[in-house]
């Protein structure tokens, strides 16, 4: 087929790229490398309205072995031991196929992170819906669920946390994004740089089917109409398969023969072999004659485009096939040496023995689009004036009930019992916690994750919001115990070509570098995905942030139930009342404007390391922090976990009740204390600046507010269980 | 009337249970086969007794519930 | 004692097993599925996970992998064999056992701990426990255990059923059922009672950072029931 | 040739998924259903040329492997 501009906008590029491309090659580029450059450089490769913008986050830092740029971060957890992880976006197929699209999300994931050598220890996700009553949530919630489960369980990896939310502004696009942690030997991290000249490149894996062509554009592409026809396009998972892949490569890594390795994700057979090429500042030929192919008589350009799942692209020491062809035989994979590095500098394309693509790589990676987009500032709202008149006339019972049973806040348990959460025997806090934790095998360390986003702040003031997600992260780290090291964070937000919308993006990923810039808590590896939308309208600004944190000792983990009757729950860090964008503004006074609660780094940081130093004193049996819904919304959560009541103090705080108890101010956390160490931790407290309050003493059974306000843990657990398993029955 | 249903995963769609159990077949002895593909089969018994209308009906369920018409097709093979 | 912990393709939690069984005193070796010989061992262990995808229909297909030939002579000849989870799958599809394994009743993956009541203990593995009602921990989406009427009364008949589900009190009535099995079968044994197939996991519960401990009691017992 | 299986479960046996589609068609709007049953289906396309050896060939595949007779009966419904 002769390429013109009309194919080549067929293909997502923009007129001026396509001349771009013309101009570099000094020619007209061929169907298949047509094919090529609209796959390299669509948003979801290039990152091309991103990059400017990702480039000023914190991304290094004592721990960090690995930033972003490779299949996934590394960090080190000390002796010898490293850990790689990375979250993914799988928004559009999910939407399109909620099964097969979360399940490829999560596959694509554990890809990443094995792909550097590292057996994949911990599964995560963040998924978030349209509300509760729109009619396609709930086919797509279990689809979505079963998906993540159907491919999680197979592969044997728990999945220990996550995030789920419902929201309007999803209701035309859901998120589906997963996230993974593997563990490896710090001197055993394979790397996608190939090195060396005339080495055998090898295709692994899966063969190469015709789905998925240009799913990476689809990627990019928002939702309009013409959603039908892009509907084939959506790939299949094979967790067997991948399973099998995972061990077989683990199992080739052990020796040495592997230069360089990477997966086959987006963009397929093109992006891993020009990703390769390029890192190493070499050149690559492929006889494509030799990729294994599932159907009969695909072309070129399909094979370079095809999506298929559970495939890798190894560059070997010459003189390793062998080794390498007999450990893949064994695991009944495919296996087959498809070409060469070269020192061309270009990506070499033949097909019956004719030469189909040439391409200079630079001209694919270096000169790839980057485009400094229009954006606009969010101002910062003004504060909502609230009659305390109102708030009288509220029961505190009612509110409570309300928002425990709010499906934002209503437990997950209905989705989590769908993942195995503990094979492989070392999960020690499954999910229904602050953050997911699993030993590291063998040892008496431990890591933990969460994966945590705040749309609604982000939307209403993306700078606060951005800080506020990283901050949220680590408070949940820091509740459970764990030092935090470095985040992840995968990035959902409509159109960059939207000034609103890349507004959020730009200062979203401002707070979000603020943040962790101030707690040391570097970015390691994320993903952008744009285009979350329905026609003009976008998504509400959801960045999603995954921390991962050490616990030296895992026996001083934390968790959030109440232990013992008599102990004492003190409330650190300070209640202002600030309601605005709370759960309680949003449900109770349908009150939607108004800023976010403002993040002080400063108290984050603090409240946060002197929790920890509590803990290493094993001074705290129990710990959560206090988040959406605020604080009497957390110490139900205790009380629930735990079976234990509370008898509330009478609050010395001089705000009204209703801001005290349902607040969302930042920086705080509920801790457990024995009335014996009360003297001990007071002193550190005060010694460390923090400031807290006592809430009240353990006991059984009820929540006792004051003479006329009690509820039973019972009541509590009904609003609150229950919510899910009903919407889904 | 009961109405029969296959649903058959598109031509061009990974099916990796018909792959798997093609490859056990060769293990156990079976080793003239080309392909297999795995569908899923539905006997729906429906209280509508016209076999135009009841076929319509299922064929309406296929739509919207049975068959995921992205990657899957449907046949009705049998009306009784 | 020796032990053998058989990976198939899919397995996945061959390594937990092998984990368990060395820490209570076994020896354990892994054995490949396309292996031809069982190394001596005084028990062989099918472990859980999703052997071939769990395709078809669970555990059907690795019933017919090689080393299974092996293991089925070796628990003709008495040999002790032990399912679990998608072995127990294994165990059923290569007839070793009794019945089937359907999906679960309401089509849900489930993932959590349960209590489940021990019937007899005239058999190597539960002799010489001294508790009833044990929390063992499951993880499948193919639990829901069914036989035909004859096969229910021969089973019943020869006190086939290793366990039931119950509740913490051992009543085992349908509401503790996590799953639709019939009766709330949770375990089956063979005639000899030298082959066990069930959905719990025990290797799960080996110590108490985990879902609990009685996992350990199990293993404990039977390595001295087997001494 | 190209031989189509169905596998059913039989009569006595429980059909866990039958029932929950059933439910689900129900609470779609789909009210006169009096039963789902849920089967698998397979299309295996053979060296064969032969159609009743073709037919043998998958019936001795749906004894060894792909039916569990215990509990599922099974039909050659095409040669092609
Ligand atoms: N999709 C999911 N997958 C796994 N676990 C989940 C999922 N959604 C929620 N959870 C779990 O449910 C619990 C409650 O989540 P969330 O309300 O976000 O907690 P928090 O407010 O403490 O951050 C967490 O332990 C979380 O890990
Ligand atoms: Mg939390």
């Amino acid at each position: 087929m002769e390429v013109n501009e009309q194919i080549a906008i067929d293909h997502g590029l923009k007129k001026e790229e396509y001349k771009k491309i013309c101009d570099l090659l000094k020619r007209v580029p061929n169907f298949t490398e047509l094919g090529i450059f609209s796959a390299m450089w669509n948003e979801h490769c290039s990152y091309k309205s991103s990059r400017l913008h990702l480039k000023k986050l914190p991304t290094s830092g004592k721990k960090v072995i690995q930033g972003p740029g490779e299949n996934a971060g590394v960090i080190d957890i000390e002796d010898g031991d490293a850990i790689v992880f990375k979250i993914e976006s799988h928004n559009h197929p999910s939407f399109i196929e909620p099964y097969q699209g979360a399940a490829t999300g999560v596959g694509g994931i554990m890809r990443d992170v094995f792909t550097m050598g590292a057996r994949p220890i911990a599964n995560l996700n963040s998924i978030h819906f349209g509300s509760s009553q729109h009619k396609k949530t709930k086919n797509l919630l279990r689809g979505v669920v079963h998906g993540i489960g159907g491919y999680g369980n197979c592969m044997g990896v728990p999945t220990i946390a996550g995030q789920t939310s419902f929201d309007n502004s999803y209701n035309g696009n859901i998120l589906v994004n997963a996230m993974t942690l593997g563990l490896v030997k710090k001197n055993k991290i394979f790397y996608s740089k190939a090195a060396g000249l005339n080495k055998p490149v090898i295709y692994v894996g899966s063969k190469t089917g015709r789905d998925g062509i240009h799913g990476a554009s689809m990627a990019s592409a928002s939702f309009d109409e013409k959603i039908e026809e892009k509907k084939p396009t959506v790939q299949v998972g094979d967790p067997f398969t991948e399973k099998l892949l995972l061990e077989a490569c683990l199992e080739l890594m052990a020796g040495d023969s592997i230069i360089a390795i990477q997966d086959m994700g987006a963009a397929g057979l093109t992006s891993s072999s020009i990703e390769m090429a390029s890192k190493g500042n070499l050149g690559i030929k492929l006889n494509l004659n030799k990729v294994p192919c599932r159907e009969s008589k695909m072309t070129p350009y399909e094979i370079m485009l095809s999506e298929s799942q559970e495939r890798m692209l190894i560059v070997l020491e010459n003189g390793k096939e062998d080794i390498a062809k007999k450990i893949f035989d064994k695991w009944d994979l495919d296996f087959a040496v498809i070409g060469r590095t070269t020192n061309s500098k270009n990506i070499e394309l033949f097909y019956d023995e004719k030469k189909v693509a040439s391409i200079p790589i630079n001209t694919l990676v270096e000169n790839s689009p980057m485009y400094d987009r229009k954006w606009k500032k969010t101002k910062l709202p003004k504060k909502n004036k609230y009659k305390k008149g109102n708030f009288n006339n509220l029961k505190i019972k009612d509110v409570l009930k309300k928002i425990l049973s709010n499906p934002n806040i209503a437990s997950k348990e209905w989705i989590w019992q769908q993942y195995d959460h503990t094979v492989m025997g070392d999960t020690i806090q499954k999910p229904g916690g602050d953050a997911g934790v699993v030993r590291v095998h063998g040892t008496n360390k431990a890591v933990a994750a969460s994966v945590d986003s705040s749309a609604t702040y982000c939307w209403a003031h993306p700078i606060t919001g951005g800080k506020q997600v990283v901050a949220e992260n680590w408070r949940n780290l820091i509740s459970v115990g764990a030092k935090p090291i470095a985040i992840t964070n995968c990035l959902n937000f409509g159109s960059p070509e939207n000034e609103n919308n890349m507004g959020e993006f730009v200062e979203c990923v401002q707070g979000i570098g603020e943040a962790c810039k101030y707690l040391n808590f570097p970015v390691v590896s994320g993903n952008v995905s744009f285009y979350n939308q329905t026609k003009d309208i976008g998504i509400k600004p959801t960045p999603s942030i995954g921390g991962v944190g050490l616990i030296k000792d895992y026996k001083k983990m934390i968790t959030m139930q109440l232990k013992e009757i008599n102990n004492v729950v003190l409330i650190i860090g300070k209640t202002e009342g600030h309601i605005d964008q709370s759960i309680f503004a949003r449900i109770i006074l349908d009150e939607k404007n108004g800023p976010p609660p403002e993040v002080n780094l400063f108290n984050e940081k603090n409240n946060g390391e002197t929790i920890l130093k509590l803990i290493d004193q094993d001074l705290v049996k129990s710990a959560h922090d206090i988040s959406l819904g605020g604080m009497i919304t957390a110490i139900s959560k205790m009380c629930i976990k735990g079976n234990k009541g509370i008898r509330l103090n009478k609050s010395k705080n001089l705000i009204n009740q209703v801001e005290y108890f349902f607040s969302e101010d930042q920086g705080r956390y509920l801790i457990e204390i024995n009335p014996d160490n009360l003297k001990k931790v007071t002193k550190i407290l005060n010694d460390n600046s923090v400031h807290y309050e006592e809430l009240g003493i353990i006991i059984e059974n009820d929540i006792i507010i004051d003479e006329k306000t009690k509820l039973t843990i019972d009541e509590l657990k009904s609003y609150n269980t229950n919510w899910l398993e009903n919407y889904m029955n | 009337m009961k109405v029969s249903a296959i649903i058959t995963l598109k031509k061009d769609v990974l099916d990796p249970q018909g792959k798997v159990i093609h490859q056990t077949l060769d293990g156990m002895g079976f080793k003239d086969v080309n392909e297999v593909r795995q569908g899923k089969y539905f006997e729906i018994d429906v209280k509508e007794n016209d076999p135009k209308k009841a076929q319509k009906i299922v064929e309406d369920m296929c739509d919207k519930l049975l068959a995921n018409l992205v990657i899957e097709n449907y046949k009705i093979i049998e009306i009784q | 004692m020796k032990s053998a912990v058989i990976t198939f393709p899919g397995s996945n939690c061959d390594r937990d097993m092998h984990v368990a069984l060395n820490k209570f005193g076994f020896k354990n070796q892994m054995v490949w599925h396309n292996d031809n010989e069982l190394p001596k061992s005084d028990l062989v262990v099918l472990p859980g996970g999703f052997s071939y995808g769990d395709y078809l229909r669970c555990g059907s297909m690795a019933s017919k992998s090689k080393i299974m030939q092996s293991v089925i002579k070796f628990a003709k000849s008495g040999g002790l064999v032990m399912g679990i989870c998608n072995g127990f799958q294994i165990l059923v599809e290569s007839g070793l056992v009794p019945g089937v394994l359907l999906r679960n009743k309401y089509l849900e993956f489930i993932c959590k701990n349960v209590f489940v009541k021990i019937d007899n203990k005239d058999n190597p593995y539960f002799k010489n426990l001294d508790k009833e009602v044990f929390e063992f921990h499951i993880a499948h989406n193919e639990g829901n255990y069914f036989c035909t009427n004859d096969q229910l009364k021969e089973i019943e008949d020869n006190n086939q059923v290793a366990i039931y589900y119950c509740n913490d009190n051992g009543k085992t009535e349908e509401k503790f059922n996590p799953n639709g099995s019939l009766k709330n079968i949770a375990g089956i044994f063979n005639k000899k009672k030298n082959v066990l197939g069930m959905m719990p996991h025990p290797e799960r519960m080996i110590d108490k950072s985990l879902s609990g401990e009685d996992g350990s009691l199990f293993f404990k017992n039977l390595i001295n029931n087997i001494k």
